[in-house]
């Protein structure tokens, strides 16, 4: 167990290197000049110079990688070059909503595509059963930002039941949430339906049943944790997922997540903060993986770290 | 039929009465009656046996007593259950809640797959208790507890925290019928309770129904197509075929006089142990010029390593097969014998390079080198044909088995066009198969054509040894006897060595010509069929002997002297090593270890 | 030679009486289901526009009429004209609809094929050879994974500066992580499969093993994994439309469409929700349809007996 | 009605607030919050493109235009309590331009002297500037310079406290401590800022507000539909498109949308060193090609026709001027002038946030109708701005998002950088590459004459450079956008502050609440 973590850890921070290394030859391509950008339009040509130098923009790519990895390794990502703040900071300040409209996905689409899954596994090829499960195709092949400003439109606008974006309370979060949840519901219905379906076929289910239990005692006893195993693997899959829906919600709901941040980093090629979020949502990724893969154990006790 | 009582049970009284009982399954073709008028009684104390091969219903029919049979394809179509006054078909899934388990328990076949694997032991066992009486937890627990010491299971108290994969399959088993013993039910229905497991905890489980019964006098049904339990265990038999009842009778005059042809088949089919007694194998090639030897394996040794640490490396090493000497005349089937894991299919898979190997492999008496190119792999490899345990999994599902059987002759690039054609066909017909088959796919053949669709692939390439690993054990007894014929006849026709993998003792006793005994990944006693059945010297060698239940109610013994404990593990850390045996020559080549 | 015909013959027919009802079951037993039939329809609906978009189209897609925008420049609402309405620019929007669905539907068909094909090479190489090669490929695999894919996204997009086979490119590079996954997973436990073993034993080669025993295993998954990922690629490159770096203007797609004009959702809202509706339509035909050829496919289904 | 001290308002943003540093801050959000929180010598009258003193009691000019001397105002406070003097200004303007603290604005200050070894870093501070006694500030330029009283007005110009900036370094821009009307009281990253009244503020009567809640990170038709509900007062990215006909046309709001003019000008920048931008006939092709008023109409009319780089409202603006005239069939006949009968295919750049992709496609349209095949390449702001920096990278951008808007009224802030030899380098705004030396040598000499008198003069000057510009058609000048906000009916204030030229968008020191108790 002690040395499962410890080699996982290593091969996370082998990944993490690695994404760096990727981020930074793609920043490091892109047609836009950084030294410029803080240059402002009245700059001469000596001022650009001067910071170009200041920032090592005109060191070699790999001192100017070095440069930016031992700073990592001493927790520094750097300075925005145009906001002028530590991205630690900016990153820190923004963290919570993100993970916090993420939390809020999660429950809404566990919630949502379980009840979903287990009521059409349970009805299986009923009517019922089609409904729900076009629904969740509904769910699954929606564009997020569709969704979102027509849940926006009619919850908030139109009936004003919800706040129209912003942040702060939990009415705030519920529409967000939603709509980021939308397609999660969709893949954890269907999932839900195929393993419950398949966990209701085993034998000790039948053994369960054999035993005398009662209906929903064989269902959320018996059947429940075994289904729920695929789809704790895929709770860590999800968050990547998120990483790119978080982008477009934010900007719909004006939510002050990391998502927002990137997006204005990136229309302003700020390297500083696009390299410090695609760090931190890969590095989300990867702990994502990680604990689904140290809960599994938890849950199906046959599954052995190793 | 005749309803002849046995004497227990004419004065005892009936607790369940089946009567013309119908079961329905709805099938793409519609619906088909599985289960056709099926009628008995089950007195107190009483051991029914239902037999019959596979698909016959025997399953079908106690999962219609169970009110379980799967749903929405499966129903009962007619006819009444009547458990003491009550009718049970027609109940209420609520009322028959109540049924289960308290009047009626249930074990089923698989052990492994039967508990829930991600609950303990102790929750699933106390589950049983509350479901039926309104207890304390507490109460429940020592409950539980009193029934898992009643299966006799070691460190109950542990146990009950463990979960189902921590337990070995003879445990798990056990488990299961404390679990059903935990109510007290009046009926026990057993389903095939032992088919998964090694002969010798098979011993185990039987001996303990029968310890429990005449403890709690519990009727039991015990569904059977193996009839060695059949004569171990029954009070009555009923024989089943097509959902049908062909006899009914009790298990005495039924073995003895069986009165139905397709009973007195069925028994005819069953290997039986110690049958050959005294009859010395004839190997029809013993004279042959090429007699010579067709295998020569010395010092074989296969060991896998697993991996662990920080940085993944070898932390421990199986000890799979350690130092496994024996040889193979042309002809000749060398029976390998052993319980699960000690490395019978391992020997198999060296021999066909299959898993890396240490050691010398003569085939022909060439040398086998651990072969690097792909085409010295394949030339030695057409000596060498494995045909492989279960015939469906063996066989790609998506390609015709016309191709299938063609394909080593592709591979070895010996055939193509019209030849191809006709030699596939010509295999075909050898194997009793008509080559207008050939362009079916697997899955629409049963499983003794599969089988011989196998033995024609590795046919195909004409080798001089099969390696045939638990190529029988898949199958149902009478068709385990057609393909044990067939073999049999090729063997003699075209002088083909077998080395005849399985741990069915009486299969082996039947084919073998010589019979190898393997122990954790050694072999501990070696010799002609006649040395190891007639005069069995090692202790391993005759615990498992003793612990095959003999098709002969005539025979049954009062108790069987249960082996007991588990099977130690070939696993061991790295740098140590398995201690070789020596082996001692009781003459004319009868090798045991000594201990 | 006359008996040597009528053997011919009689075999031929008997070959088509043992090939023709499979073959025929697969497309029946997916028209037998009314979603997958629903399906269908709506793919040949939306192909047919594509493919025929000339002759189904009633305007140019990029043609700005001058009465397509009222005298203070809004849009005009679906009306006898216009069917569906004209966009911000007086185009026509059914017209551009139609000429879009070309855009989305090469990006579902190029885009995710090359995913496809990238994503299966991976596994299926991954999963049989293990080792070393097994090692590179699932780490790239595993560090691709880690990628936000967005961001990976836009960072190539603007590296590339857009267009429509940029476009395609760059989602095929985000997108057969997943694939990979897939195959890498099920390409594991194939070749630990007993038929596998068993052709082994034979002498087959690695190539023979590969490509005649595993990928037709393999191909309802990739089958399934490809409907779907039609759908997720038309829908990424709606997602890349919508923040600004998808296909480029005038050029019609629908996530370009939406992008255009999402922030006129309360005074047009036909700009945003005809073109997603369409797009939903796109995405759940193919799922649909995916999910029925999964089940349609997978020999488990047709039984062992 | 009167005024009662007091209240607060809610503005909101689309984009983040990136820094408070007057140094440093170039952007839509913080231009007018920096101007709230810091002073500088000069100002402009509320609402208008007027100078004025501020900081400054007083001036005085040199004859030869050379030498300004400011008074300073007695008294004045930072916001830490600690009297402005005459060294603040100096440390301020040392700091603007010094290298290390890359201001984008440091190129202003280019006239003062000592300011090249500053900018190269050989000297730690501008030899020009020198305190006299602690309230006079004497500035020595190296050459006259007509709009120095602007650069003195300018956010770059505002005196800051040396030991506040000393003790936060590089994240002074976060702690903000100037002289202005309001104080910094919080800054949630990401999500809002408050500004508080300064209650010593110097000016009496200034500020009215008590407080002025920013919140960021709201979409502009988001801010819009959360004013109608009453939940915010301004909507600092102005009224969305979006929303622009459904408001405006709504007699409710009818008293609380401002109009306003700005000194902006939306263009197309052909590069004359790419062909066949470098005929002339070309350009001027363009010119006449494109269709201004459907463009104002796809905008729905925000916005007027343009024929020269100036603004109306700017000085130097010719009304006398027709420019080109809208004729495909001309431009055609100057296509086949410069041997192009059959047009050519080109690529147009264009910042891809809305309307701007809208409106190339618009032109787009009309180019085509000459049969100019020009291929839109929508791209982040940051990726234009660099492809227009190379002299072979984009043969037309279209500037809508990045823009011209003036730092300051006056001609000269439309020419240097965007039009002149200096801007026509690598890296450069110039993205035309026009560069005329006798234009650059007019322009030199026009901002030479600092004497109030020849104002007229210099103005006529001006005139001329611009129109030769358009004789050269470097630019397809297409429309001066007019500002358009909404406030909300709680807001008092004369409707110019609102669409404050300078100010942009709003002059908060002089909002009022209108439900003040
Ligand atoms: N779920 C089902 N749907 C359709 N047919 C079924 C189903 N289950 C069983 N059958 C059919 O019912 C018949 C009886 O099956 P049953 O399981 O009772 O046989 P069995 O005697 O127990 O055989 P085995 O020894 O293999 O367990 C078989 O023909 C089988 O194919
Ligand atoms: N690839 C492998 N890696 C690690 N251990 C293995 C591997 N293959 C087999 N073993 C182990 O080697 C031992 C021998 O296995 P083998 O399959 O030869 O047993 P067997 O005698 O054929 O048993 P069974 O009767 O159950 O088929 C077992 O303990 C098994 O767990
Ligand atoms: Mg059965
Ligand atoms: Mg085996």
């Amino acid at each position: 167990m002690g040395s499962y973590i410890a080699r996982r850890i290593l091969q996370s921070l082998l990944i993490l290197l690695g994404i760096s290394f990727l981020t930074f030859v793609l920043l490091y391509l892109i047609p836009a000049d950084p030294a410029r950008q803080i240059a402002g339009r009245s700059a001469t040509v000596q001022t650009v110079e001067n910071i170009r130098e200041q920032l090592g923009l005109n060191l070699p790519f790999y001192q100017q990688y070095f440069r930016y990895l031992t700073g990592l390794v001493q927790g520094d990502l750097g300075r925005s070059y145009l906001q002028k703040t530590e991205v630690g900071e900016l990153i820190v300040s923004r963290l919570p909503a993100t993970l916090l409209l993420m939390l809020g996905a999660i429950v809404s689409e566990l919630i949502i595509g379980l009840s979903m899954g287990l009521l059409a596994a349970l009805k299986r090829n009923t009517a019922v059963d089609n409904g729900l499960m076009v629904l969740s195709f509904v769910g699954v092949s929606s564009p997020q930002f569709v969704i979102g400003i027509l849940l926006l439109y009619v919850f908030a606008v139109q009936l004003g039941w919800f706040p129209i974006g912003g942040y702060g309370t939990f009415m705030h979060m519920v529409l967000p949430s939603l709509t980021l949840g939308f397609l999660g519901a969709g893949w954890y219905s269907r999932m839900m339906r195929s393993s419950m379906i398949d966990v209701l076929r085993q034998d000790f289910i039948r053994t369960a049943r054999a035993k005398g239990l009662k209906r929903w005692q064989v269902l959320f006893g018996h059947a429940m944790p075994n289904a729920m195993l695929p789809i704790i693997a895929m709770i860590g899959i999800d968050i990547g997922l998120f990483m790119s829906g978080i982008v477009v919600v934010e900007s719909v709901f004006g939510w002050p997540g990391i998502g927002q941040l990137a997006w204005q980093a990136i229309q302003r090629v700020d390297i500083p903060i696009i390299m410090g979020v695609t760090l931190v949502s890969a590095f989300a990724i990867v702990l994502g993986n990680f604990v689904a893969d140290l809960i599994a154990p938890l849950i199906d006790p046959r599954i052995k770290l190793r | 039929m005749s309803q002849s009582m046995s004497a227990a049970s004419t004065t005892a009284k009936t607790v369940l009465s089946v009567r013309e009982l119908k079961t329905a399954v709805a099938t793409p073709n519609g619906q088909k009656i599985v289960v056709d008028g099926l009628s008995f009684d089950l007195h107190e104390g009483e051991t029914i046996c239902i037999a019959g091969e596979s698909g016959s219903g025997k399953s079908m029919t106690a999962l219609s007593i169970m009110g379980l049979l799967p749903e929405p394809m499966a129903r009962v179509a007619g006819g009444s259950i009547h458990l003491g006054e009550r009718e049970l078909t027609g109940l209420r899934e609520s009322e028959m809640r109540s049924v289960r388990g308290d009047d009626i328990a249930m074990i089923f076949q698989e052990p492994m797959t039967s508990l829930n694997p991600v609950l303990t032991i102790g929750r699933q066992l106390r589950e049983a208790v509350l479901a039926h009486e309104s207890v304390s937890r507490r109460e429940a627990d020592r409950r539980a507890l009193d029934a898992m010491k009643a299966v006799r299971l070691s460190e109950p108290e542990r146990r009950m925290t463990q979960y189902p994969h921590e337990l070995s399959g003879g445990m798990r088993q056990r488990v299961m019928i404390a679990m059903a013993l935990a109510c007290h039910p009046k009926v026990l229905i057993a389903d095939e309770p032992t088919t998964a497991l090694d002969v010798t905890i098979q011993a185990q489980i039987l001996q303990l129904m029968r310890d429990l019964q005449k403890e709690t006098g519990t009727a039991i049904i015990l569904i059977t197509h193996d009839m060695g339990v059949v004569a171990e265990m029954a009070d009555r038999v009923i024989v089943m075929q097509h959902g049908k009842i062909v006899e009914d009778n009790d298990v005495l005059p039924l073995f003895e006089n069986p009165r139905d042809p397709y009973t007195a088949e069925l028994l005819a089919a069953v290997p039986k142990l110690g049958a050959m007694a005294g009859k010395d194998p004839a190997n029809v090639h013993a004279g042959d010029m090429l007699s010579a030897k067709v295998l020569e394996v010395d010092d074989l040794t296969v060991r896998f390593d697993l991996k662990g640490g920080v940085l993944n490396r070898v932390v421990s090493r199986v000890h799979a097969v350690e130092g496994v000497s024996f040889e193979l005349a042309r002809g000749e089937t060398l029976g390998l014998v052993g319980e699960s894991g000690c490395g019978k299919s391992t020997i198999g898979k060296a021999l066909m390079n299959l898993v890396p190997w240490e050691g010398s492999i003569r085939v022909s008496g060439e040398h086998v080198v651990k072969a690097k190119t792909a085409a010295a792999d394949r030339a030695y490899r057409r000596n060498l044909q494995m045909v492989f345990q279960d015939p469906y999994a063996s066989l790609d599902p998506r390609m015709t088995v016309g191709d299938l059987v063609g394909e080593p002759l592709i591979i070895h690039g010996l055939a193509k066009g019209q030849e191809l054609q006709d030699r596939v066909a010509g295999l075909f017909h050898r194997v009793g198969l008509t080559p207008d088959q050939m362009r079916r796919h697997p899955h629409e053949f049963s499983g003794g054509q599969r089988q011989r669709i196998c033995i024609a692939r590795a046919l195909a390439l004409s080798p001089k040894v099969i390696i045939a690993d638990e190529s029988v054990s898949a199958l149902d007894v009478s068709v385990q006897a057609q393909v044990l014929d067939l073999l049999k006849e090729l063997q003699e026709e075209m002088g083909l060595a077998y080395l005849f993998i399985s741990h069915d003792m009486a299969v082996v006793e039947q084919v073998s010509h010589r019979v190898a005994v393997m122990y954790i990944g050694q072999i501990v006693e070696m010799g002609t069929r006649r040395q190891i059945f007639e005069n069995p010297q090692h202790p391993y060698t005759r615990k498992l002997m003793k612990a095959v239940p003999i098709p002969d109610p005539a025979l049954r013994r009062g108790v069987f002297e249960v082996p007991s404990g588990e099977i130690p593990s070939p696993i061991m850390p790295l740098g140590h090593d398995v201690e070789r045996v020596q082996f001692l020559d009781l003459g004319d080549r009868h090798l045991v270890a000594q201990s | 030679m006359e008996a040597g015909k009528g053997m011919s013959v009689s075999e031929t027919v008997v070959q088509q009486a043992v090939v023709e009802p499979q073959e025929r079951s697969v497309l029946r037993r997916l028209l037998a289901r009314k979603l997958a039939l629903f399906a269908l329809v709506l793919i040949v609906v939306i192909v047919g526009a594509a493919l025929f978009a000339p002759l189904v189209a009633p305007f140019d897609p990029n043609e700005q009429f001058f009465e397509g925008l009222t005298l203070e420049g809004a849009p005009l609402p679906p009306g006898a004209e216009f069917w569906l309405g004209t966009d911000l620019l007086g185009r026509d929007l059914l017209s551009r609809l139609i000429y879009g669905a070309q855009t989305s539907l090469i990006i579902g068909i190029v885009a995710n094929g090359i995913a496809v094909a990238v994503g299966a090479l991976v596994g299926i190489l991954a999963g049989f050879f293990r080792g070393w090669v097994e090692t590179i490929l699932m780490r790239f695999t595993d560090l691709m994974m880690a990628f936000p894919a967005l961001l990976l996204a836009i960072t190539l997009a603007a590296l590339f500066r857009p267009s429509l086979w940029i476009v395609a490119m760059v989602i095929a590079m985000v997108n057969w992580v997943q694939m990979a996954r897939v195959v890498y997973t099920e390409t594991r436990s194939l070749s630990e499969r007993e038929f596998i073993v068993a052709e082994r034993s034979m002498g087959a080669g690695t190539f023979r093993i590969l490509f005649k025993h595993i990928l037709p295993h393999l191909l309802s998954s990739i089958v399934v994994f490809g409907t779907l990922g039609i759908s997720t690629t038309v829908l990424l490159e709606a997602t890349l439309s919508y923040l600004g770096i998808g296909v480029q203007p005038p050029t019609p797609s629908w996530g370009n469409i939406i992008y255009e004009n999402q922030t006129y959702f309360t005074s047009a809202p036909w700009l945003v929700f005809i073109p997603g509706i369409a797009i939903i339509a796109l995405a759940l035909g193919f799922n649909l349809l995916g999910d029925a050829l999964r089940e349609v496919l997978d020999p488990t289904q047709k039984g062992r007996h | 009605d009167d005024i009662k001290q007091g209240g607060s308002m809610i503005v909101t943003y689309k984009d983040d607030v990136s820094t408070l540093d007057p140094a440093i801050g170039y952007d839509w959000q913080n231009w007018s919050m920096i101007k709230s929180l810091f002073d500088g010598l000069m100002d402009y009258e509320p609402g208008t493109t007027n100078l004025m003193k501020d900081l400054a009691e007083d001036y005085t000019i040199s004859d030869d235009g050379t030498v300004f001397t400011f008074k300073l105002r007695e008294g004045v406070k930072f916001h830490n309590g600690r009297e402005m003097t005459a060294e603040d200004v100096k440390y301020s303007l040392d700091r603007v331009t010094n290298p290390k603290t890359q201001s984008p604005g440091a190129g202003f200050f280019g006239s003062i002297k000592g300011f090249d070894e500053v900018a190269a870093g050989e000297a730690e501070g501008l030899s020009g500037v020198t305190v006299v006694d602690p309230y006079t500030v004497k500035i020595e330029l190296s050459r006259p310079d007509a709009t120095f009283l602007h650069v003195m007005a300018i956010n770059f110009s505002s005196i800051v406290p040396k030991e506040t900036v000393e003790e936060f370094g590089a994240d002074f821009g976060k702690h903000p401590v100037g002289t202005g009307a309001f104080s910094l009281e919080d800054w949630t990253l990401g999500q809002h800022l408050i500004f508080k009244r300064n209650e010593d503020y110097w000016r009496a009567g200034v500020p009215k507000l008590d407080q002025i809640t920013f919140e960021v990170g709201q979409e502009p038709i988001v801010a819009l539909l959360r004013l109608q509900r009453g939940e915010a007062d301004i909507p600092g990215d102005g009224i969305p498109p979006a929303k622009f006909l459904e408001v405006t046309q709504d007699d409710q709001y009818k008293d609380l949308i401002i109009e306003g003019g700005q000194l902006h000008t939306g263009y197309v920048t052909m590069n004359v060193k790419m062909p066949p931008f470098d005929k002339v006939e070309v350009r001027k092709a363009v010119n006449m090609a494109i269709n201004k008023d459907r463009i104002i109409r796809i905008i729905n009319g925000r916005a007027v026709a343009a024929n020269q780089p100036l603004p109306p409202s700017m000085p130097g603006y010719d009304n006398n001027y027709e420019g080109y005239p809208f004729d495909p069939e001309a431009a055609k006949a100057l296509l086949a002038e410069a041997g192009l009968p059959d047009g050519f295919e080109t690529e147009i750049y264009v910042y891809n946030t809305d309307p701007n992709p809208r409106i190339t496609q618009a032109i787009q349209a009309d180019l085509a109708a000459i049969g100019i095949k020009a291929e839109i390449k929508a791209l982040a702001q940051a990726n234009v701005i660099a492809a227009g920096g190379e002299p072979d990278q984009a043969p037309m951008i279209w500037s809508g998002g990045m823009a011209w808007i003036a730092d300051f009224p006056d001609p000269s802030n439309f020419y240097g950088p965007i039009l002149g030899c200096s801007g026509a380098v690598k890296g450069g705004w110039n993205w035309s590459w026009y560069c005329n030396e006798e234009l650059d040598a007019m322009a030199t000499e026009a901002d030479s004459i600092t004497d109030p008198a020849k104002k007229a003069e210099r103005e006529e000057m001006w005139r001329k450079i611009f129109i030769s510009v358009m004789d050269d058609a470097a630019w397809a000048p297409v429309f001066h956008e007019q500002r358009y906000t909404m406030r909300s009916e709680r807001l008092g204030g004369p409707d110019a502050i609102f669409v404050d030229p300078v100010h942009i968008p709003v002059n908060y020191d002089y909002v009022w609440a209108k439900d003040v108790q």
